[in-house]
C-alpha cells in the first residue's frame, strides 16, 4: 500500500525524521487558507502516486495569497499521467543548500533491510544508480540486531556526506529506520534529503510503501487506504476481498491460486488472446466468492469470453460449479464461458454443472484445450 | 527415498482445532502421515478424532514425539507458531498460513537461519513425498512415488505440472511447494540441493514465478552445484510492472523480477524452460526418456 | 539501583503493566489527603528497600480517614530493620483472589534474561525454590529476538496458571519484558501478582533494579536515586564518584582495581585485621581522587591504620603518591599508613614519598608485608 | 606460541585520539605491538604520531589490514564500536572500556557469539603476550615470555600474581584479562581451552572473584576437557553478602557464588587453590619445579 506524499511526511514525523512544516488541502479555499497560516513563500505540491509530478506542473512555489490560490487552481483537478489530483499539501518553502537521497527497502533477495544514501539526490535516482553505481553508498542491516550507529557513520562517509552534517544526517537515518520497522514498511524513500542554508537536514519529499498483510496491527495507517485512486473493478473487487489486477485485454479469466492464474493469462496470450483480468478467486474459494468473482469481471465492458481454470487443492471443485451455476442465476451473463476443472471433488463439480446445463458453457478437460476455445470465443 | 518429508515424519499440527486445520490435518492422516499431535493453547486433554491435543508444541514434542510441524495458525499468530515450533526442537516446519506480515517473517527468517531447523513456507501448500507422507494441502490424489522432484513457489501450479507429467506416467519423489512470499523459509536453491542428494530423484522439475531474484540466483547455482538435469518453467510472462499479481512476492518492480529476464537467466546456465505447464512435462518426459503407459 | 515500591509501580504503570491506583506521601497530612481522594478502604504501605514490610507492621489496610492517619502515623518514620521510613505508598486495597509470583532476571550465567512464573506468590519465592523447585515455571528468552507470545504461554501452562487467566498473565509477563528491556533493568520482579474478584490481574508489589551503568539514557530514572538510605560514608564517597563499601573494621584500605582491593581485604584478614571499608580508587586515579579517597576513608572514625595497596596500570603510581601528599596537606591524618606501590611510574611514586617525608607513613614492598605491617599498626 | 595477541596481530585501536587511547595505544606500539590504524569519525586523513587514522574500522581493515582491534571508546559508544569492529570482519576484539551498560553488551554478546570474531572484555586490561605483542593497559614491563597463561576476571590482581611469578623466575605465555562485567565476551573456560592448545604454556594461573558461577563451571570444563595443571585463585573471602564491591559483577546473593563456594567447587575437580596472591605464586612455582634463579 503506497502513501502519499503528505501522509509519508506525516508518518516521518510520528517517528522525529524531521519533515518541512505543513498541511494538506482538498480544495482552492482551504489550500488558500493554509498557505496563509504557513506563510510566504510556500510551496503548493499535487498529491499524487506518481513520480516526475514538478515536470507535469505539479509543484508551484507561492509569493502570497493570489499565487497560492492560482496554483491550487491550477493543480487540484489536474490530471498527471492518469492521476486525477484530489489533495494538494501546502508546505513552507525550503531553503535548500544541497539534495540528497536517502532510503530503505526490504530486500527479499538478500532478506534484510537495505538502506541507501547518495549526495546525489533530487534526481532520478535510478539514471544515478545506472551511470554511477558508486555515487550511492548501500548497506544492509541485520534484522535481529537492528541499526547501529555505525551504519550511519559507514553510509555517510562512503556517500561523501558534508562532515557538519554527518550527525544530523546519521540520526535522520536512525529515525527513518524507526519508522521503517515500528510501521512495518516495505520502502521508505527520500529525495531529495536536503540540507538547507542553516545546516538543518529535513525531508523534503515522502515515498512510502506499507506492508498490506500487518495493517492490521496498525489501524490509523490502514485507514489512508484510498481507493480513490483505483480503477473501478478494482475497487470492486477489493471491497469483495477478490485478488483482481485489470488487464487491457477482452479474455475475463478467474483461477485459483496466483501461480496458476498467472500461467493461465501466459497460456491465454500464446493462444493468440488478450487477458482482460488477472482474478485470483484464493484457496478454498466458497460459492459466493465465485459470484462475486463473476460480477467483477463482467463489470469490465470489454470482456467477450471468461475461462474459469481451476485445480482444486484446498479449492473444492463442486464449491465452484455451485458458485458458477449461482452467478448464472443472479448474473445472466451474455458472454460465453469456458470451464476447466481438476482436482479435489473434480467429479462431482463436472457433474453439477452437466446438471444445470448452463446456456453458453463449455467444460473443456485441459488447460491448453480451455485457453484456445476460449480465445475462438473472444474472437 | 524422498525429501523433507518420508515415513520417519512425525507430525504435530498447530491450529489443528480449527476448521481448515482438521480438514487438512485428518486428511494428511488418511494418506499416512503419522499425525501425533495438535497444539492449541487451553485445549490440552482434548483430542481430534483421535489426535491428542496439547497447549505448547514444546509438550507435543516432548509427549507425542512430533519432529515435524505444520502451521495453520491465522496470518497474526503464525511467526509465533513458527518461532514456537523451532524452539521447541521441531526439525521441519511448514506453514501453510497466508498473508503472515513481511517484518515477522524477516525476523523469524533470520532467526531460524541460525539454527538447525528448516521452514518451508509460508503461503505454500506444503510438502508432499507420494506413498509416504503428506503434509499440506496437497491434493495427493494425483500423484505417485516416481522419480521427478517438484519445488515451486505456486500451490495449483505445481499440481497442474505435477498432474501433467503423472498424465505421461511419471512420479514423483517429493513435491515441495516453497511458498509466494517475499521472504519464505526456504528458497529453490535449498530445496534443489535435498534433491540433488535425493537417490530417488532423477530429474527437477522448478516452477518460479515473477518478482524478486530467486530463479536467477537459482540458475548460478545449478550451473555449479547440481548434475540431475533440472527443467524451468516461470509464469507471469503477461504480468505488468509495478502490479502485485496474488502473492505477495509477485511483482516486477521496474525492469527487475520479469519473466522473460527469469527464464533467460535459466537458459543461459543450461536448464531447459517450458513456456507452458504442457511444455514442461514434455520436456521432463523427453529427457526421462518417453511417456510411460 | 533499587527503587522503591512505588518507584517500581510508576515505572510498570508506563510500560502497561497494571497496578492498583495509589499515591506516594511523606507526611501524616499528605497520607490522609492522599487517602481521602482514593477512597476506604486503602493500604498504607512502608516504602523501604527491604523485605519483610508486612511483618514488621510496616503495611496496613484503613478503612477510614482515622485509621488512615493512625497507620501514617505510626508507618512514617518507623525503623524496618535499619532502614527509616521516609514515605509512605497509599494505594487503593485489592480483592485478592489469588497470589502468583512473576519476575524477570538478568541471567548472567545463561547470558539472556530469565522469566520465572509461579502460582505460589505472595510468599518468600526463595523459601519455594528449595522446597519445591516445580512449582517455578522458568525459561530464558534470546535477547536478540526478544519476547515472543509462546514465551508467556509456555510459562503460563507450566506453572499451572488458572486457564480463564492465562491470556492477561501471558499480557503482564509482555509489558513487563518490555519495561525490563526499555529501562534498562537488571531485575523486575511481582510478588505478589494478583488475580482480582473480577478476574483482572494486577501487580500488588514491586521490585525493580536498574543497571546504574545505563542511568545515562534515563534521566527520569537517575533523578529517582535516593542517598537518603545510604551510609553516611557510603553516601558521602558516592557523591565523589568512588567505589567505597563499609565494613566494621578498624584497617582502612584503599587500592586501584576491584580484584585487587578484595584481595587486600582477604590478605589484611589472613594477617589477623578486621578491613574498616573496601575502597576502589579506580583505573587511572589522579591525585584529586586520592585525595577525595583519604577523606572518605577517615570520616570512618573507627579507621586505626589505613593501607594504600596499588598496582599501577592505567594508574600511575606518582600520581597516587602525589595524591597521597596533598591529602597529608589538607587531611592532616593522625593514623598511620602503609603504602605500598608497584607498576607503572613506581620508583617516581617510591621518590616522591621518599621526598615528602610525610609523618607516621611507613613504605612495604610487598603486599604481604603491607599487611602484616598494617594490622600490627592498628593493633 | 601464545594466545590472542602475538607477532602476526595488526592493531586498530577505536579512540585512538582520545587522551587514554592516545596514550595507552602508543605504550602498545613502544611495546612492539603492529599498531596499525587508529579510527575517529571525522578525522580520517590524520595520523596519531604516525599511525593512520580512518574514520570507520571498515577502512582500517580494508586500507591498513588491521585483524584486532581495541577499545577505547567511552561506554555510551562502545557497544556500537565492538559492534563495528567485529561487523568490519576484525577476529579479535579487545575491550578495554569499563560501565558498558550492562543490556548492550547482552546483545553484543549473543550476536557476536553467532559469528566467529572473539571478544575479550569489556572492562578488562586487555591481553599480554610477553615479548610478542601487548594490546592493552597491562604493564608490561614486569612480565617475560615464558610458559605460564595466566587468565583473570580482574586487572590489578592479575598483575600482582603475574608479577609474584615472575619474582619467582618464571615468565608467561600469554596474559588475559576477561574483565569483570556480569556479561564479558570471553569467560574462562574460552581462554583455557586456547591456553590448553597453545604448545608454550605448561601451566595455567586462573584468577576468579565472588560473583555469578563462572568459576563453578569452570571447575567442571578443567576437570573434563583440561590436561595441563591449573591453579586458582579467588577474591573476596571477606566480602560481605549483598554489597557491590566495585564491579557490578560482583554481586554476593545467599551462598552461590561466595569465594568459599568457588574455592571449593575448583578443588573439587583438583585445581588446587591459593589463598593469597603469594601462595598462587608459590603453588605455581612448586608444579613448575621451583623457584628459577
Amino acid at each position: 500500500m503506497d502513501l502519499l506524499e503528505y501522509q509519508g511526511k506525516q508518518l516521518f514525523a510520528r517517528h522525529g525524521v524531521p519533515v518541512p512544516d505543513g498541511a494538506p488541502a482538498s480544495s482552492v479555499e482551504e489550500a488558500v487558507q493554509r498557505a496563509r497560516e504557513l506563510g510566504f513563500p510556500c510551496v503548493v505540491k499535487a498529491q499524487v502516486q506518481i513520480g516526475g509530478r514538478g515536470k507535469a506542473g505539479g509543484i508551484k512555489v507561492a509569493n502570497s495569497v493570489e499565487e497560492a490560490e492560482e496554483h491550487a487552481r491550477a493543480i487540484l483537478g489536474m490530471d498527471i499521467r492518469g492521476h486525477t489530483v484530489h489533495e494538494v499539501w501546502i508546505e513552507r518553502a525550503s531553503d535548500i543548500a544541497a539534495e540528497y537521497y536517502a532510503s530503505i527497502v526490504f530486500d527479499r533477495s538478500a532478506k534484510a533491510p537495505l538502506l541507501m544514501l547518495s549526495t546525489r539526490g533530487g534526481m532520478d535516482i535510478e539514471a544515478v544508480a545506472e551511470e554511477d553505481p558508486a555515487a550511492i553508498a548501500r548497506l544492509h542491516v541485520d534484522p535481529l540486531l537492528g541499526f547501529q550507529d555505525f551504519h550511519a557513520r559507514r553510509l555517510c562517509f562512503a556517500a561523501g556526506v558534508d562532515a557538519d552534517v554527518v550527525r544530523p544526517v546519521g540520526a535522520l537515518l536512525a529515525r527513518l529506520y524507526d519508522a521503517f520497522v515500528a510501521e512495518e514498511a516495505m520502502l521508505v524513500e527520500v529525495n531529495p534529503l536536503i540540507v538547507t542554508g542553516e545546516r538543518d537536514v529535513v525531508a523534503l519529499d515522502a515515498k512510502v510503501t506499507l506492508d498490506g498483510n500487518a495493517l492490521f496491527r496498525h489501524p490509523d495507517n490502514a485507514k489512508l487506504r484510498d481507493p480513490a485512486g483505483d480503477d473501478p473493478q478494482e475497487r470492486m473487487a477489493k471491497e469483495r476481498g477478490l485478488t483482481y489486477v485489470k488487464l487491457d485485454g477482452d479474455v475475463g479469466i478467474l483461477g485459483n491460486g496466483a501461480g496458476l492464474v498467472m500461467s493461465t493469462l501466459d497460456v491465454v496470450a500464446q493462444a493468440g488472446g488478450r487477458p482482460a483480468n488477472f482474478l485470483d478467486a484464493g484457496g478454498g474459494s466458497k460459492a459466493e466468492a465465485i459470484v462475486d468473482a463473476v460480477e467483477v469481471i463482467l463489470s469490465d465492458a470489454k470482456v467477450k469470453a471468461v475461462l474459469f481454470n481451476i485445480f482444486g487443492g484446498i479449492t473444492r471443485c463442486d464449491e465452484v460449479a455451485r458458485g458458477l451455476i449461482e452467478a448464472f442465476a443472479q448474473v445472466k451473463p451474455t458472454v460465453p464461458f469456458v470451464v476447466r476443472l481438476n482436482g479435489t471433488n473434480e467429479e462431482e463439480g463436472r457433474a453439477l454443472l452437466a446438471e444445470a446445463d448452463l446456456p453458453n458453457v463449455t467444460v473443456e478437460a485441459t488447460m491448453d484445450g480451455a485457453a484456445e476455445r476460449v480465445v475462438e470465443l473472444a474472437a | 527415498m524422498s525429501v523433507l518429508v518420508d515415513r520417519d515424519t512425525r507430525l504435530v499440527v498447530t491450529g489443528l482445532t480449527g476448521r481448515e486445520g482438521t480438514f487438512h490435518g485428518l486428511n494428511n492422516r488418511r494418506y499416512g502421515t503419522e499425525v501425533v499431535a495438535g497444539v492449541t493453547p487451553g485445549k490440552a486433554g482434548q483430542d481430534v478424532e483421535g489426535i491428542p491435543i496439547f497447549d505448547t508444541v514444546h509438550d507435543a514434542v516432548e509427549q507425542a514425539g512430533a519432529n515435524t510441524a505444520m502451521v495453520f495458525v491465522p496470518p497474526r499468530f503464525a511467526a509465533d507458531s513458527i518461532l514456537e515450533a523451532a524452539d521447541a526442537g521441531v526439525q521441519t516446519i511448514v506453514a501453510i498460513t497466508e498473508g503472515i506480515p513481511a517484518h515477522d517473517m524477516l525476523r523469524v527468517y533470520t532467526h531460524l537461519r541460525r539454527g538447525t531447523t528448516r521452514l518451508i513456507g509460508p503461503n505454500c501448500p506444503g510438502v508432499l513425498s507420494p506413498g509416504k507422507a503428506n503434509v499440506g494441502i496437497i491434493p495427493a490424489s494425483f500423484f505417485s512415488e516416481g522419480n521427478v522432484g517438484i519445488v515451486s513457489r505456486s500451490g495449483t501450479l505445481t499440481y497442474q505440472i505435477g498432474y501433467e507429467i503423472a498424465q505421461r506416467g511419471f512420479g514423483n519423489s517429493s513435491i515441495v511447494g516453497i511458498g509466494g512470499d517475499p521472504i519464505v523459509g526456504s528458497d529453490f536453491i535449498d530445496v534443489i540441493s535435498l534433491f540433488q542428494a535425493d537417490d530417488e530423484t532423477e530429474l527437477i522439475v522448478m516452477c518460479g514465478e515473477i518478482g524478486g531474484d530467486a530463479e536467477e540466483r537459482t540458475a548460478d547455482f545449478v550451473a555449479d552445484n547440481v548434475t540431475k538435469p533440472v527443467v524451468g518453467y516461470i509464469a507471469g510472462f503477461t504480468a505488468p510492472p509495478g502490479k502485485t499479481m496474488g502473492h505477495a512476492g509477485a511483482i516486477v518492480s521496474g525492469s527487475k523480477g520479469t519473466a522473460a529476464a527469469k527464464a533467460q537467466a535459466l537458459e543461459a546456465k543450461g536448464v531447459r524452460v517450458g513456456r507452458t505447464p504442457t511444455e514442461v512435462a514434455a520436456i521432463a518426459v523427453e529427457i526421462l526418456g518417453g511417456v510411460r503407459t
